[in-house]
């Protein structure tokens, strides 16, 4: 299966080609499930001008919060980003663009976006800000907003295993976002716990089918937690 | 007596239905979780990908891995089912949730609710809210009747950008329950010792009162 | 959990409500991954006027096929449908209604209705005989067609495994259109080959999660296999 | 000499390259995978929901619930996965497919193709192909160059109701390899012994011939 060998070793390899102004998908949802390496590389390669699609933007010192203070993101696309002081800052002085997206257009954005359908009608944002400029149409007498699909030049995903051929599957509710994400790029870089031989994984349970995945690299991850909640007793 | 936050959530807790599937969304509305009638069974969904959320972990379960929606570490219920947020979507959008809880700045009397966005303070983000408010059937907003200033948020209008528009069914807050159908708010109870008079007087929308206005019972 | 105990011991339960003239979405690609007991109910209840959306009709003697003989289908909206000669018989003199819909296409109508997605744009179909009376609009220079989404008044589905609060796990390419139709029926009714315990199956393997599913029997299967076709030597 | 149908899949395989995720349709594309080179390796898309397709099963093998698209049993490869039919079109649609091979009953010079209705015949359905055409950014079309009554399938405009419009690439026939580009059928190589006089003669839509036009070699 040499052809379909998509691992790769350095960080610098699996992010071979992003360049300035350029679109990121990338998987995750607030701390949980992102592809911290990758997002660590993004910064070292210093490419600036990006447009981030993703539902959050990590916090100050980690996750996408990372790439903001050297002005690396021209634009995010998220449905929830109040969670650090930098992004607020640049924000609200302008330096930031932001196109805040609802949690469930936003997922659909990608899958639409990776499933080949330009665009779909929606109840959600009707009547709301977010529909403001968009086509309306009726279907059964109720109202919808015409919402088009979003691609990326490159797709950051955060997988627990892979195999060597891109398979992957996702842990508990670290999945969220990065199935969308991963079909959604033009190159899918995928960041995973533990890469695994072909055919170690069951054909059944796989979440995402290696067809969408371009590279793979082993990464180590910090995994912190935004909100720990503990039983009380 | 105006309820406490807890007591707005046990209040909620009575519309639940054995068999239900359920959002609760930050804040008051999590709080409903803690009073689930004995006698039945809810699953409660987390728009980033869990039916069947299960209490907080102990220090040996905490699992990075495993949030909610809230970004809090939680565990899963027995019988949890874990998906991408496509899916978690497609059964919120879809209608397949049974209720949705959850909290605004202010509802009008047809059923608008406006509960994300405050021009000229940060606009942080909707997350899931649209996509809950224009997807479920069944909606209960979960609110202080008034600021504290005493400013209603019951209006005729709501003042502020919407999330959604004409999905609200019924208020639980801290003086009262509430419908809203026909374009006015129906006052169905009132808080143990609050009068028809003050929540008349804290709803600037349309209210329309009954002859009989029972106190809720716990 | 009793409120979600799904669990019904007859077939006539598992289709109560069913009547003339409603809309059934039947999971199954050709003969496999069909809920081969809830179709031959649906015969003895002998409802009629019924429209059918299923990739394919079954064959003469199994599968929708059955439901030909009695005149119980006046619709079928499907992608493929050659094989019986009955389907034949009632299409060509008119007596069947057939709308013919392109596989992706159906497959993606499907799990938009249950999505509450009323509708979507897709390339598929554009120029053909598809494309007839349905809108076109373009995306980035190229033209797409407008798809309205299906919702039934049931789903029929097949599945390998369900726990008693309907969580379902598929096998193999029985899977085909089941996961779509579960979602799209307001009743959804699924015929399975083991019906487990609550907590047996892993949340993060289930392909279908509860939340679609109604009610649950457990089947008997023939399996019947349209096509052998083995190794040589 | 005309190919016969192995042949043409022979010529078709020598098209595939090296991790290449291909979709064949029935037919002679099925055949294809008789000849993948032995030194590369693709995997097949089996668009009822099956990416790596095996080799036919033995008799111990035979599993109902494991078949391709053209309802054959089948066994999935080393590394298969397997999906539901709408993620499976996701794949097609969203343009994931590397190559698809598929026949036809007419292809024209703009890259039309019409394969699946013969007015007047019984309509058997599209199944997937009209998604597959419009999907892929690499389609090859097998067919015989002309019917038995030697009338061309390569026409200058397809006579019957289209599958998809403008979006063949290349075809191989029993006596030809052409590309289609700029509104004309490119001859690029032609079946051991048969004359470019004879594919002329056989192709009605608008043909260019290079000077030289080499034999394809296996």
């Amino acid at each position: 299966m040499s052809g379909f060998n998509k691992v790769v070793s350095t960080y610098q390899e699996a992010m071979a080609g992003l360049s300035d102004d350029m679109t990121i998908i990338a998987g995750g949802f607030g701390l949980c499930g992102i592809p911290e390496g990758l997002t660590r590389e993004i910064k070292e390669m210093g490419v600036k001008g990006l447009t981030i699609v993703s539902n959050n933007c990590g916090v100050d010192d980690f996750g996408l919060g990372i790439l903001l203070k050297d002005r690396q993101i021209k634009k995010m696309v998220s449905s929830y980003v109040g969670e650090n002081a930098e992004f607020e800052r640049q924000y609200l002085s302008g330096e930031l663009e932001v196109d805040l997206t609802p949690q469930g257009t936003l997922a659909e954005k990608m899958r639409a976006g990776g499933a080949g359908i330009p665009a779909f009608y929606t109840a959600t944002g009707v009547g709301t800000p977010v529909a403001e400029g968009k086509e309306v149409k009726q279907f059964n007498g109720r109202d919808y907003i015409l919402e088009e699909s979003i691609t990326g030049d490159f797709a950051i995903v955060k997988a627990w295993k892979a195999d060597k051929i891109g398979n992957l599957v996702y842990r508990d509710t670290a999945m969220n976002f990065n199935p969308m994400a991963a079909t959604a790029g033009k190159i899918t870089v995928v960041e995973v716990e533990e890469i695994v031989e072909v055919g170690e994984l069951n054909p059944n349970e796989i979440h995402t089918p290696g067809i969408y995945v371009n590279r793979i690299i082993q990464g180590t991850f910090e995994k912190r937690i935004e909100k720990l909640t503990l039983a009380k007793n | 007596m105006s309820l406490n936050r807890d007591q707005i959530a046990m209040r909620v807790a009575q519309e639940l239905k054995d068999g239900y599937y359920v959002n609760l969304g930050i804040g008051i509305p999590t709080l409903v979780a803690n009073y689930v009638p004995e006698d039945i069974d809810v699953m409660l969904q987390s728009e980033n990908g869990l039916l069947g959320i299960g209490p907080y972990p102990t220090e040996e379960q905490v699992d990075a891995d495993m949030i909610n929606a809230g970004k809090e570490t939680v565990t899963a219920a027995l019988g949890a089912s874990i998906f991408s947020s496509a899916e978690s979507f497609a059964m919120i959008r879809g209608g397949h949730v049974d209720l949705t809880v959850l909290g605004a700045f202010e509802v009008d009397q047809n059923g608008n609710i406006a509960s994300y966005m405050i021009p000229g303070k940060l606009v942080k983000g909707m997350g899931g809210a649209m996509d809950l408010v224009a997807g479920a059937e069944n909606i209960i907003v979960t609110m202080t009747h008034a600021d504290k200033r005493d400013n209603s948020k019951l209006l005729e209008s709501c003042s502020l950008p919407l999330t959604g528009v004409g999905c609200v069914k019924k208020i639980v807050t801290n003086l009262a329950v509430l419908e809203v159908k026909n374009g006015a708010f129906h006052l169905l109870e009132r808080a143990p010792g609050v009068s028809v008079e003050e929540i008349q007087q804290k709803t600037a929308g349309k209210l329309v009162v009954p002859d009989h206005v029972p106190e809720m019972s716990f």
